[in-house]
């Protein structure tokens, strides 16, 4: 039983991941139809604005230590922030402390930006592009970026900890009534699925709610139709584009403190979230975000002792296995539309 | 000829020409000057630049005619590895017959993935081909590690005592076609110049001739009309009489085999295999190489996997000594400013160039490599040319 | 002889009576066109005879056989050939390939592994190719690329794929939907000059009075899912029924 | 046709060899020169580097090529010599090896074996390489290793650890001078035993690939035996990025000690997982919870952050050992870089300057006599003390170091701190033991290439 609510929360965990690229990357085929094999790389990006800010943080001058040496026997070069020079040494511990939430302020700008430049700058030319060239054009974007941050960074995960009010973990079984410390989930992990949550429910509610929304969803329908009503559809897809993106970042930023980032995260996650996505239905954002927690929570399932037992190797395939049967049993995926993506 | 036109086969004699005599032009520099680093003449590259323009060739029979685009078809390139690899190691040494397991086997697992992908079509079929390919990729490297060897995959040992061949004690069987080694190389010197004649290149060549001639046939042959008549309008198929099922299956099929031709020829020419040969980026690479040559044309796929091995084999070979003796006759000053600048697109930065590449391809050459050599055979042939080709362009020549 | 024989079909989409008891037949070598207001169910019908959908009751026979269960291309071999609203061309292939791929299809069924003969070496399949392309006054037109004609060449084409497969019944879905005048005016002329020199069966949907007085020589009238009346033109034109329910609301 | 199976590129590059001109086609074999593949003939030798450039492992990579270009320095002549001046044997002079100036090629493995075989091939075959070495992981090296061995080369692994490299796939082409799965068993276990008690329950956690399993296998066998029990082994898949789900379970075993198999961006994505799931301060039978890292290595160690401190684990080597070897690398390797060696960079460095020092002591660089000159050899100098290339598997035996998280580190590379160096006889084993491939494994014979 315990073992069971735990895997239903690493599934949630997981789908809400899965969910929030997902729902990026169906959000921008939605309303561009452009196959973005560059999202997994705004996700990247997005974590990589964490480790920039925490950079940025304890940006440091260095304060010779006589008292200690180094590897080499010289006195120790020791780092001093300048935040501590700016406001003490506890205030500005708990500014770097911080640095990953603060990242979400520092990210949305940045990656709104990119991504309205990426879409100025280069998608916008390949709508009418067969969408191979699409592929093509994305995958070396892709690259192309994820290059360039490991020129900066290094090949090696760079370790981005959460905030230490958020490093313990919650004791669900004691609220429910089993032992205590069986059935504990951390805190940021909790953080995490919440964020999730209030995200996707932000999209949601902006595509439902806002004039901004409707009319893109009316694009999303008939583009044709909402040009000839005389309304600018480009420049609020831009502007969608740019919101996709701020998704995949933030997502990525508050991944950061989950497992460290490194310059390919974002192809470990492409793959799998275009499965989502195909799962879903393309097109479909509802649909992604469903298939992001169900093949979350499978997953979880499938890595389970008591599982992998009976069907050795199932954590591996099991992803793979149920979009097959998903695909070809319901052929638009969980909740796409006919005849979109199907040519 | 040979069932060709003019065009077509002067096209086939072009390639033969080209790659009979590639010892020659792949390594225009003399050994030891500084623009050596970029000859590409050595076996191994050469053998890579024949195998995996059999691999494109074969992915270009489904996605160029019929556009079908299978993102899993690293799969059968594997498999079809696999399958060579046991055949040495338990049967023969002899490649022939590995070649041909390696096709059959490959062969019989398209026919059961295409059987149940090519239900689907658009992104759904790429992606029941993508689950097929990381199935078996996560399966070889764990679970099936008795019959793939995982992670370590599979060599020839000291121990394997094939039926028909006979190792002398203590030596590890070597791949030979009736015993002639597929290592086998004569070196011929011309001044500053060598060219290494391999035998195994020249057996990959034949078959990537061979092979290269079948994709003409099959472009030509009413199958491909009708396969190219799949990714123009199955509507009107379908109310044409015609089933376009099981003519995808057979192109999904064929090029099943001939991925794993590539996988049994390189098995054939290095006795080594190992699962990321069946990882997603794997099946990533030949559609990559696919679109850059020009997909739907019959040159074009072998070209693209040409610069693709190319910048993997030579450009990331480039360190930063290389650049520093290329540069030396520049003031120091300079000389360092230009290796900085350079610096980060070669060697371990490669990936950054490859990068680039294909978005420029994509931005300026929506046709591909094939299409960029049009655009420079059109300046040459100046203007008159260019009014007979621009006839052909709305006449749609097919696929060239 | 009545070569195609709807009986009694039904056809519900979910609380919508498409179609409700619908009878026709269809006689041998005639022109038969089938009108009615938009949503009277013409397309249903026309799905329904081409194996798209299937009746929920009902059988639709074609010489003798039912043609429900079977797949489009199986009742395309049966000799039904279907002409689309939107001409369905091979966009991608030139004209004379267009033209040619009916024709393979007729010699060699629905599919065959014919990878290794050179297509223009088939001479048969290319003369009869040419053959229709001369027919339809479009041989000096072989090369072009398909998809960059007109829409009367495109409807031109199509209509000479489906012929090229010899069928024995010719489906024609509103050929000249969002034609210019001229076109429809060639169209008509086609399909008359079809009618005169060949041995085939024409059915028709059409919303075009125009059109569809100048080919018919039998109409159906359906309204609301129900064939109202069927006769010959010159009676259809004063049906009073007729009037009131179709006629009368377009004039 | 004579054959010679890998081309010689090296003799071109003196001249000596040209001037035949178009007219006359040469036939070149090997053996009609000096009876073995790619033998130097002019003033230089190339040495190829085959390290991971790009991929997980491109910054163990750049850090193996450092050590290279340091060693290239030290065996030509220049900077301050580094280990030759402990080294043990004095054949090396400083004038390149047996007279040849070093020269060197690289190429990018990847982390992939048909990528590092096709630039080992290149190196061979192009620019005419008389030894390879480098790697980080160990199916690139079992797999170049068989490429060396049929090509006639000889391999100098880099960072491998699975027992396979000198175990089941051992070749006489390939020598490995980093320890092994079960030297970590052997010497982890007393240290656990003595920290943690012998009455303990593990649970594994274990990539699934071959390094893996005989990680696991090593330590499960050598932590049993000193009366711990093992509750659980799970397998997760090589891709894995987020173990909650291997985690989680193991809250509810009820086991005491979470044994990581894992390396590289596994090892730090599981370790961190770990610790937030609450595992360290997790009381079990009344007992601390404890994870143990069997394999170490300082810039993984960097990526999990704070969150290895206090683990356990075990290292070929670290730079904060103090012995004159390990402090003459330091010195000279963090002057010319600014930041201390990785055991990486320290492997691959000891590895050139031996395979240069069997060169000069067997007076041929034909890989028969280079192995020759290698098997048995003992030396002392590099780092490990007194070490033996044992001649039955081409395999290192050294002192092996265990190692822990350090609780205040006052630097980004001070992240490990020495917990115990486990004496070589603790370590040793047969060549036919059963983790090595038993009776079955076995080099075979030596291959010139010609």
């Amino acid at each position: 039983m315990e073992a069971i609510i735990l895997q239903i929360l690493n599934g949630l965990d997981k789908g809400s991941a899965y969910a929030l690229i997902a729902l990026g990357l169906t959000l921008i085929f939605g309303t561009l139809g452009v196959v973005n094999f560059a999202h997994g790389a705004l996700f990247m990006i997005g974590a990589f604005c964490a480790v920039t800010l925490s950079r940025i943080l304890t940006l440091s001058h260095t304060v010779i230590d006589e008292s200690k040496t180094d590897f080499l026997g010289n006195p120790l070069k020791v780092d001093v922030p300048y935040v501590y020079d700016f406001f003490g040494q506890a205030t500005g511990d708990a500014i770097i402390d911080w640095a990953v939430p603060l990242s979400i302020l520092f990210a949305i700008p940045v990656m709104m930006l990119i991504g309205v430049v990426m879409e100025r700058g280069l998608i916008k030319h390949f709508y009418k592009r067969p969408h191979a060239d699409q592929i093509l054009v994305t995958f070396g974007l892709a690259i192309v970026l994820q290059e360039v941050i490991k020129y900066f960074y290094g090949a090696n995960p760079i370790p981005t900890p959460a905030p230490e009010a958020f490093t313990g973990s919650f004791d669900f079984g004691a609220m429910l009534g089993f032992d205590p410390n069986m059935i504990i989930y951390p805190y940021w992990r909790i953080i995490y699925f919440i964020f999730a949550a209030i995200i996707i429910g932000g999209v949601f509610a902006f595509l439902q709610f806002t004039t901004f929304g409707m009319v893109v969803r009316a694009g999303m329908a008939d583009r044709e139709t909402v040009k000839l009503l005389g309304i600018n559809i480009d420049r609020r897809f831009t502007l969608m584009f740019g919101l996709a993106a701020a998704v995949a970042g933030l997502a990525g930023v508050m991944y950061t403190p989950i497992n460290s980032p490194n310059y390919h995260m974002g192809m470990d996650f492409l793959v799998l979230s275009f499965v989502v996505v195909v799962v879903g239905g393309m097109g479909s954002l509802p649909g992604a975000v469903l298939a992001g927690f169900l093949l979350g929570t499978l997953e979880s399932f499938a890595s389970m002792g008591a599982v992998l037992e009976v069907l050795p190797g199932i954590n591996q395939i099991v992803i793979y296995l149920v979009a097959i049967i998903i695909l070809l049993t319901r052929p638009r995926g969980l909740m796409g539309r006919k005849g979109v993506m199907e040519d | 000829m040979l069932g060709l036109d003019s065009k077509d086969f002067k096209l086939l004699l072009i390639v033969a020409a080209l790659t009979m005599l590639a010892p020659f032009i792949l390594n225009p520099f003399p050994e030891g000057s500084g623009m050596a680093q970029f000859n590409a003449g050595y076996p191994d590259l050469m053998q890579r630049f024949v195998i995996f323009g059999i691999f494109a060739i074969g992915f270009n029979i489904l996605f160029g005619l019929t556009g079908y685009l299978s993102f899993g078809h690293a799969a059968f390139l594997g498999v079809g590895s696999y399958g060579a690899m046991w055949m040495m190691k338990l049967f023969s040494l002899n490649v022939l017959p590995a070649i041909a397991v390696g096709i059959i086997v490959s062969g019989i697992f398209a026919l059961a993935v295409g059987y149940v992908s090519l239900r689907r079509s658009g992104i759904y079929f790429s992606i029941l081909t993508l689950a097929f390919a990381q199935m078996s990729y996560a399966l070889a490297y764990s679970v099936l590690t008795p019959l793939t060897g995982g992670e370590t995959g599979l060599q020839i040992k000291s121990t394997d005592n094939p039926l028909l061949s006979t190792i002398p004690e203590g030596e590890i069987g070597r791949a030979s076609l009736f015993g002639l080694d597929m290592r086998a190389s004569y070196e011929m010197n011309a001044g500053d110049w060598l060219f290494t004649f391999n035998a195994g290149y020249y057996i990959a060549a034949l078959i990537m001739l061979l092979a290269f001639y079948l994709s003409i046939r099959i472009f030509r042959s009413p199958f491909g009309t009708m396969l190219r008549a799949v990714k123009s309008n199955q509507t009107r198929m379908y109310y044409t009489g015609l089933n376009a099922r099981p003519y995808t299956l057979a192109a999904f099929v064929i090029s099943g085999m001939y991925a794993g031709l590539a996988g049994g020829l390189l098995v054939a020419m290095d006795t080594q295999v190992g699962p990321e040969r069946m990882f997603w980026t794997a099946s990533g690479e030949v559609v990559l190489m696919t679109i850059l040559g020009g997909a739907g044309t019959l040159i074009g796929p072998v070209l693209g996997s040409g610069v693709i091995k190319y910048m993997e084999n030579i450009l990331s070979k480039i360190n930063k000594d290389i650049l520093h003796e290329w540069f030396a006759f520049l003031p120091d000053g300079l000389e360092d400013f230009i290796v900085a600048i350079v610096y980060p697109f070669v060697g371990k930065g490669w990936h950054l160039t490859l990068g680039l590449i294909f978005m420029a391809v994509v931005i300026f050459l929506p046709g591909g490599l094939v299409q960029g050599g049009q655009k420079i055979a059109r300046l040459f042939r100046g203007k008159k040319a260019s009014e007979d080709s621009d006839e052909k362009s709305t006449q749609s020549t097919p696929a060239e | 002889m009545a070569i195609l024989e709807v009986k009694n079909v039904n056809k519900r989409f979910g609380g919508l009576q498409a179609l409700g008891d619908v009878n026709l037949s269809v006689e041998e070598n005639t022109v038969h066109a089938i009108i009615g207001p938009n949503g009277a169910g013409k397309s249903t019908l026309l799905n329904c005879l081409i194996g798209k959908l299937i009746p929920d009751t009902g059988s639709v026979m074609f010489d003798g056989q039912s043609v429900l269960g079977r797949k489009p291309y199986q009742i395309n071999q049966m000799g039904i050939s279907r002409v689309f609203q939107t001409p369905e061309i091979f966009g991608d292939l030139t004209v004379l390939e267009n033209m040619m791929i009916p024709i393979f299809a007729k010699r060699d069924g629905a599919f065959r592994l014919h990878a290794f003969e050179n297509t223009f070496a088939e001479k048969h399949v290319m003369d009869q190719a040419m053959q229709m392309l001369e027919d339809l006054n479009m041989a000096d037109k072989r090369n072009f690329h398909s998809a960059s004609m007109s829409r009367g060449d495109k409807r031109r084409l199509e209509i000479g794929m489906c012929l090229a497969q010899e069928p024995r019944l010719l489906l024609l879905d509103e050929p000249t939907a969002g034609m210019a005048r001229a076109d429809t005016n060639n169209t008509i002329d086609l399909l008359k000059q079809i009618k005169e020199e060949r041995d085939i069966t024409i059915a028709i949907i059409e919303h075009d009075m125009h059109v569809v007085f100048s080919l018919a020589e039998r109409i159906t009238v359906l309204a609301q899912g129900t064939p109202l009346v069927e006769d010959t033109p010159d009676k259809i034109k004063g049906h009073p029924k007729v009037r009131e329910a179709y006629l009368g609301e377009s004039a | 046709m004579s054959k010679s199976n890998f081309t010689r590129r090296g003799l071109l590059k003196t001249g000596a060899a040209t001037g035949a001109g178009l007219a006359l086609p040469t036939y070149l074999s090997a053996a009609a020169h000096e009876g073995y593949l790619n033998a130097p003939t002019g003033s230089t030798v190339t040495l190829g580097f085959n390290v991971p450039q790009s991929g997980p492992y491109a910054d163990e990579g750049a850090d193996e090529l450092r050590a290279y270009e340091l060693a290239v320095e030290h065996l030509n002549g220049g900077g301050d010599g580094g280990m030759l001046n402990t080294f043990s044997s004095k054949a090396l002079q400083g004038n390149g090896i047996l007279g040849k100036k070093v020269e060197y090629v690289t190429g990018d493995t990847q982390t992939k074996s048909d990528a590092a075989r096709a630039s080992a091939k290149s190196m061979i075959e192009k620019d005419g390489a008389i030894m390879i070495t480098g790697g980080s992981s160990s199916g690139v090296a079992v797999a170049v290793q068989a490429l060396c061995q049929e090509a006639g080369i000889i391999f100098m692994a880099g960072l491998t650890h699975s027992n396979d490299t000198t175990g089941k796939d051992r070749k006489a082409n390939g020598f490995r001078h980093f320890f092994n799965s079960y030297m970590s068993g052997a010497a982890l276990a007393p240290v656990l035993a003595s920290n943690y008690g012998t009455d303990r329950k593990a649970y594994h956690l274990t990539a699934d690939y071959n390094w893996g399993y005989t990680t696991e296998e090593a330590v499960r066998a050598s932590t049993e035996a000193m009366g711990w029990e093992t509750v659980a082994a799970v397998k997760t898949p090589l891709t894995q990025t987020d173990f909650s789900a291997y985690i989680t379970p193991v809250l509810q075993s009820d086991a005491d000690v979470l044994v990581l198999n894992h390396y590289g961006g596994n090892m730090v994505n599981s370790l961190t997982n770990a610790v937030q799931f609450g595992l360290r301060e997790k009381m079990v039978n009344g007992k601390q919870f404890e994870i143990v890292v069997p394999l170490y290595s300082r810039l993984m160690a960097k990526g999990a952050g704070e969150n290895v401190k206090g683990i356990f684990g075990s290292t070929n080597w670290h730079w904060s050992l103090q012995d004159e070897g390990s402090q003459a690398f330091v010195k000279s390797f963090g002057t010319k870089y600014g930041f201390p060696p990785s055991q990486a960079a320290h492997t691959c460095y000891v590895q050139a300057l031996l395979y240069a020092d069997a060169v000069e002591r067997a007076g041929s660089f034909a890989p028969c006599a280079v192995a020759e000159a290698l098997e048995g050899f003992e030396f002392d100098g590099m780092g490990n003390g007194p070490t033996l290339y044992r001649a039955e598997d081409h395999q290192c035996f050294k002192d092996v170091l265990v190692v822990k998280g350090k609780e205040n580190p006052t630097s980004e590379f001070d992240l490990l701190e020495i917990v115990e160096v486990t004496p070589v006889d603790q370590v040793m084993y047969a060549p036919d033991h059963p983790q090595m491939g038993g009776a079955e494994a076995s080099l075979g014979t030596c291959n010139n290439g010609a």
